[in-house]
């Protein structure tokens, strides 16, 4: 089961399951942010985009606090794939289920377009079903997408192959052209970008697919080993 | 010469991230928090000014103008340091 | 009926109350008494100009707004259109300008939210939205300032709810440096057994309050004069209301919840004048009475006054009338989205309003007369004595363009022919991940699913449009385009155009020649909404857009909303390859008047504006309709603004990073270039596709010229007379340049 | 019991609004302000506490765990008044 996590302010979670569904044919279940604990038969939790309580004070900063949140440090614990989408890479960061810190755009403002991004790396459970160096299309839409690192952990990710994908055309300012970072177990991935919008040829073209598409292939064992 | 100026909302403008600090407050358990308000604080690094005032009344315009929007906002000189 | 601290209340007050002497002796004589404080704030609200509709009332009442489709019209929150398999959409477009003239950001913020909690308190789910703006010249920095924060607020309001911002419109001209523009749109979809009312009916039903505290927001709206509260508290009383677009986003969310439930009976938005408004007319339109305890009512502030209570704006607020005994389960749901909710009155049976406040009654008033039956007036029209010389135009004596290129590039590069994306980058168009046409084309083009995810067939068109030019000039022939262009710009990328809204942007209404600019702009409307067979279910009027006696170019702006299905064949804007082969529908007649080109290349806004073959349109839109289906259209762009020769070059371009197509094209009219390249002859599109001999006969048998223009393809775009001299060959790439640059240039000049 | 908690960005961290103001101010002719880093001002109104070091601690609590991202910002409590 795919448990897509909803918050107050969540946006992206009817999308995200509908892409989970109708394109990737596999169900999901939403966890609402109030309980303790994920559906029983959880195998892989996605944490949408959107504006977790309002994104106020920062994004993600009070989300953290839900209790289903503890749920699912739990689940990352011990091994579980969890993929934060913009609002939920966020999130991620700010639980320090991944490092760093999601900032204000370089611009100011909010960006709203398709981006084109290199795949870094091509390993279960995000990235399977793409090639290293591989372009992929797929928008962003955020106004606090600008990742930061301090040197030291910026140089420990990159000699450690964490980041998954990178920007061809950096939108936001974020180090070393980071979009998507996973941490050092590699189970637990966060990206800016939007692959849930990018699950159908006319609206939005089907790159989006490729990353969904690694995580179900790794949730029903079909995911080739990195 | 650096110089802090801080901004806050008028008092009865409603502060939608200050509830919500106070929301996620007593929702960790500190029940002592009754009241958030959220405001901005700017730290400027500026030429050596003649003196004070000089700086004291650059720094308030600064802030009228450009840091501070008056129809929501209050703003405040806090500090000069040479 | 007094509470301490209240002023005296006598004529004077009513005066500073926006009131007619008139007025204060109606309302003296439906009380029969001398009205309290707060009830003198009660009629000054629900009779200004702003909730009466007093100056407009009488002329709206001729709009078509009726058809078939039609399930609700004018009157409600929103119009309501079925669109088949038991589906409906309801959209309206609404005015935020003043506050957005203040505080930019937050203006358009809650100009954003107020409008979703109209589409929303009616059961449907906000799909998606545009926005038609309005500002001054951008070298004026008060300007790149207040469309910086309109954008911001548009943006960080939309987005944060989830609500995709799909198109919009953007102009720039002398006649708003006063008074800016900023008219919000939004479109939801809902189930017709499941459309929502704002009625308060069944005795001692429920009335509960939802959603975001009471605070002092906005209480300066009701137009009171600050010396009568006490000196110190000036300072306490913005005018200016602060969104939450989180507390609206889970606002949503519990609604929608809540109307899956058949607990509501009714249900109201607090808009503008609150909680006063929204309980006359609940109760108005079911005929009831309500009575209400203020000391109920969640209040954010400390020690707020009944008249507070009643009047403040605060934002995110519903009202609704929920069946007796399931009072408790409303406010669950609301509790479950951390929401506040109380139960705040019952409905009574007696017609009355009958507010309380620490145990004392402070409003006792007949409902009908405040809501239903507020005055209605029939104030004087004069034409403007200038008109008519203004619209004569001499075309021999204008002088010819001799610099055709430079004309396009001068157009390209002007801020109103220049590309939108600066703005609506900073917009969530994907949200809901329904858009199949976003900002950029002709209209927005979104895809509809039911509440439980499932795809349907349908896609509804929407756009918004208004070329004030032309409504200045003549504004029944300039209601009469808008009305035409929305409807063509739906209809080019293949939809059937079914119904619209408007918002009327005037001057003082008191003024005679503004008041006959608003009757002719109606008469436009109604016509045209007549002959394309889109009703009118939806609008709102802003008048007082005038600045020291200077006011704004008439602006009637008409959001067209059309239906396409299947949505499997549509089309863009933009060439989408090479070797398709372009044709002209619609004719092309020798005119400048009122052009884009006229105004920017001779500084001069004069000549009548080209006239609408209401006609001759239904003709064009039914064979975009077929063409488009049928597989032969797969490019339609609406000729307007700038002519011809800037919609060539807009198809040339797909916007942002997409794809650029060249084209080599030759016109054949026997007129003067400038003219062909640069008049604005509406009901034209430019169609491009691979069959164009199909598209051609289609159009000889519906009646619509059509010539070929020639083919797309190379990396330039050449335009030339048929058989003789080229007038325009340039680089495709510097074409797009100047059209990407020319706002962001602007705005980084400063 | 009022309390004031301001949270800046940590001195390596990008601070893309504060250079646009700084910008903004020598474009309108302040050429005198070199630098200007904006953070946030948070006003807390508390339950009376015991005392003022007990309302210290629970505030430096709060700042690290909510009002303060560590990985990017730094805090002080400024002032406790009752
Ligand atoms: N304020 C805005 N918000 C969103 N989209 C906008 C806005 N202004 C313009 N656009 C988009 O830019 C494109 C060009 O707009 P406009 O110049 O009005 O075109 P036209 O003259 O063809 O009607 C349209 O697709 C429109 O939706
Ligand atoms: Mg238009």
């Amino acid at each position: 089961m795919f448990s897509v996590i909803q918050f107050p302010g969540s946006n992206d979670d009817r999308d995200t399951r509908f892409a989970m569904k109708s394109v990737l044919g596999v169900p999901s279940e939403l966890a609402w942010h109030k309980s303790a604990d994920l559906p029983a038969d959880t195998r892989a939790v996605l944490l949408p985009g959107g504006f977790s309580y309002g994104d106020y004070l920062r994004c993600g900063a009070m989300a953290r606090f839900s209790p289903v949140m503890a749920a699912v440090r739990r689940f990352a614990e011990a091994g579980g794939p969890v993929l934060g989408i913009c609002n939920g890479f966020q999130i991620l960061c700010e639980s320090g289920l991944l490092p760093g810190a999601l900032l204000r755009n370089r611009d100011l403002h909010f960006v709203c377009e398709h981006v084109a991004l290199r795949v870094e790396r091509s390993a279960p459970p995000f990235t399977s079903r793409a090639r290293v160096g591989e372009i992929l299309h797929i928008p962003v839409k955020h106004g606090e997408g600008s990742y930061f690192a301090d040197d030291a952990t910026l140089a420990r990710l990159e000699e450690r192959g964490q980041v998954l994908l990178r920007y061809c055309e950096n939108p936001n300012g974020s180090r070393n052209d980071i979009a998507g970072v996973a941490n050092e177990a590699g189970n637990v991935f966060g990206m800016m970008p939007h692959p849930e919008h990018a699950v159908e040829p006319v609206v939005g073209g089907t790159d989006g697919a490729r990353i969904l598409g690694s995580l179900v292939d790794f949730v029903q064992g079909r995911g080739k080993a990195a | 010469m650096k110089a802090v100026v801080t901004v806050t909302l008028k008092p009865d403008v409603l502060d939608p991230q200050g509830q919500a600090i106070q929301h996620a407050a007593r929702f960790l358990g500190y029940d002592a928090v009754r009241d958030v308000r959220q405001g901005k604080r700017f730290e400027l690094t500026l030429e050596p000014a003649a003196d004070r005032e000089e700086a004291a009344a650059l720094l308030s315009e600064l802030a009228e103008k450009l840091l501070a929007n008056p129809v929501i906002e209050d703003f405040r000189v806090e500090s000069i340091e040479s | 009926m007094t509470s301490a601290g209240d002023p005296p209340v006598d004529l004077a007050l009513a005066l500073e109350h926006g009131l007619t002497e008139e007025e204060w002796h109606q309302i003296v004589r439906i009380l029969g008494r001398e009205p309290s404080f707060p009830e003198l704030g009660i009629f000054a609200v629900m009779w200004s100009e702003h909730c009466s509709y007093k100056s407009s009332k009488k002329h709206l009442k001729t709009l078509a707004s009726e058809g078939e489709p039609v399930l609700h019209g004018p009157g409600e929150n929103a119009g309501v259109v079925a669109i088949g398999d038991g589906l409906a959409v309801a959209f309206k477009i609404e005015s935020h300008n003043h506050p957005s003239y203040i505080e930019p950001r937050q203006g358009a913020a809650t100009g954003v939210g107020g409008i979703l909690r109209d589409i929303f308190t009616m059961g449907a789910r906000p799909l998606a939205s545009l926005d038609s703006l309005r500002f001054g010249p951008l070298e004026d920095p008060k300007h790149r300032h207040l469309l910086a924060g309109v954008v911001e607020g548009i943006g960080s309001y939309g987005n944060s709810v989830g609500v995709a911002t799909v198109g919009g419109e953007t102009q720039f001209h002398e006649c708003y440096r006063g008074n800016i523009l900023v008219n919000a749109f939004n479109l939801g979809v809902v189930e017709t057994d499941r459309i929502f009312l704002a009625s308060a009916a069944g005795l001692d039903n429920p009335v509960i309050y939802a959603g975001a505290k009471t605070g002092r927001d906005g209480i300066h709206g009701a137009s009171m004069a600050s010396a009568e509260f006490d000196d110190s508290s000036e300072e306490k009383r913005p005018t200016v209301q602060v969104g939450d677009p989180f507390t609206e986003k889970c606002l949503i969310e519990a609604c929608l919840e809540l109307m899956q439930t058949d607990a509501v009976v009714g249900i109201q938005d607090m808009g503008a004048a609150g909680l006063t408004c929204s309980s006359f007319e609940m109760a108005s339109n079911a005929g009831t009475g309500i009575e209400m305890d203020l000391d109920r009512v969640p209040q954010r502030a400390e020690g707020m006054t009944p008249y507070e209570l009643l009047l403040s704006e605060s934002q995110e607020r519903m009202l609704l009338v929920a069946k007796a005994g399931r009072e408790q389960e409303v406010c669950d749901i609301f509790a479950r989205w951390d929401l506040d909710a109380a139960v705040v009155g019952r409905v009574t049976g007696d017609g009355r309003m009958r507010v309380r406040c620490h145990g004392e009654t402070v409003v006792d008033i007949p409902v009908d007369p405040v809501a239903a039956s507020s005055p209605e007036l029939d104030r004087p029209t004069a034409e403007p004595p200038e008109l008519r010389e203004r619209q004569k135009l001499d075309l021999a004596a204008l002088a010819p363009e001799e610099d055709l290129t430079g004309a396009l590039e001068a157009l390209l590069d002007s801020p109103d022919g220049g590309s939108k994306a600066w703005l609506y980058r900073q917009y969530d168009q994907l949200v809901q991940g329904n858009t199949l046409i976003g900002p950029g084309g002709d209209a927005a083009l979104v895809r509809i699913k039911r509440e439980d995810g499932s795809v349907t067939d349908k896609a509804v068109a929407m756009a918004v449009d208004c070329n004030p030019r032309w409504c200045v000039l003549d504004p029944y022939a300039g209601a009469v385009a808008a009305v035409a262009e929305a409807a063509r710009n739906v209809a080019c990328t293949g939809a059937r155009p079914l119904a619209l809204t408007n918002c009327l942007n005037f001057g003082n209404p008191e003024k005679p020649e503004i008041m006959w600019q608003f009757v002719e702009a109606v008469r436009g409307l109604g016509d045209a909404a007549r002959a394309l067979g889109t009703p009118v279910v939806s609008g709102n009027v802003s008048f007082y857009n005038e600045t020291d006696g200077r006011p704004i170019h008439p602006t009637p702006v008409v959001g067209m909303v059309g239906l396409l299905e299947p949505w499997s064949r549509f089309a863009v804007a933009h060439f989408r390859e090479e070797g398709r082969q372009v044709v002209l529908l619609g004719e092309t007649r020798e005119e400048l008047g009122a052009s884009a080109w006229l105004a920017l290349r001779r500084g001069l806004e004069a000549g009548a504006p080209p006239a609408v073959d209401l006609e001759a349109e239904v003709a064009l839109q039914r064979l975009l309709a077929r063409g488009v289906a049928e597989g032969w259209i797969e490019t339609a762009h609406d000729v307007s603004t700038g002519g011809l020769a800037l919609a060539l070059a807009e198809c040339c371009f797909s916007d942002p990073g997409g794809t650029r197509v060249g084209a080599q094209l030759e016109l054949a009219d026997p007129i003067r270039p400038d003219a062909l390249l640069f008049g604005e002859s509406p009901g034209r599109v430019v169609a491009a596709g691979a069959h164009a001999d199909e598209l051609l006969a289609a159009a000889a048998e519906e009646g619509v010229p059509a010539r070929r223009l020639g083919t797309t393809g190379g990396d330039r775009l050449c335009i030339g007379r048929a058989g003789g001299s080229t007038w325009i060959d340039v680089p495709v790439a510097r074409l797009h340049e100047l059209w990407a640059r020319a706002i962001p240039r602007r705005l980084e000049a400063a």
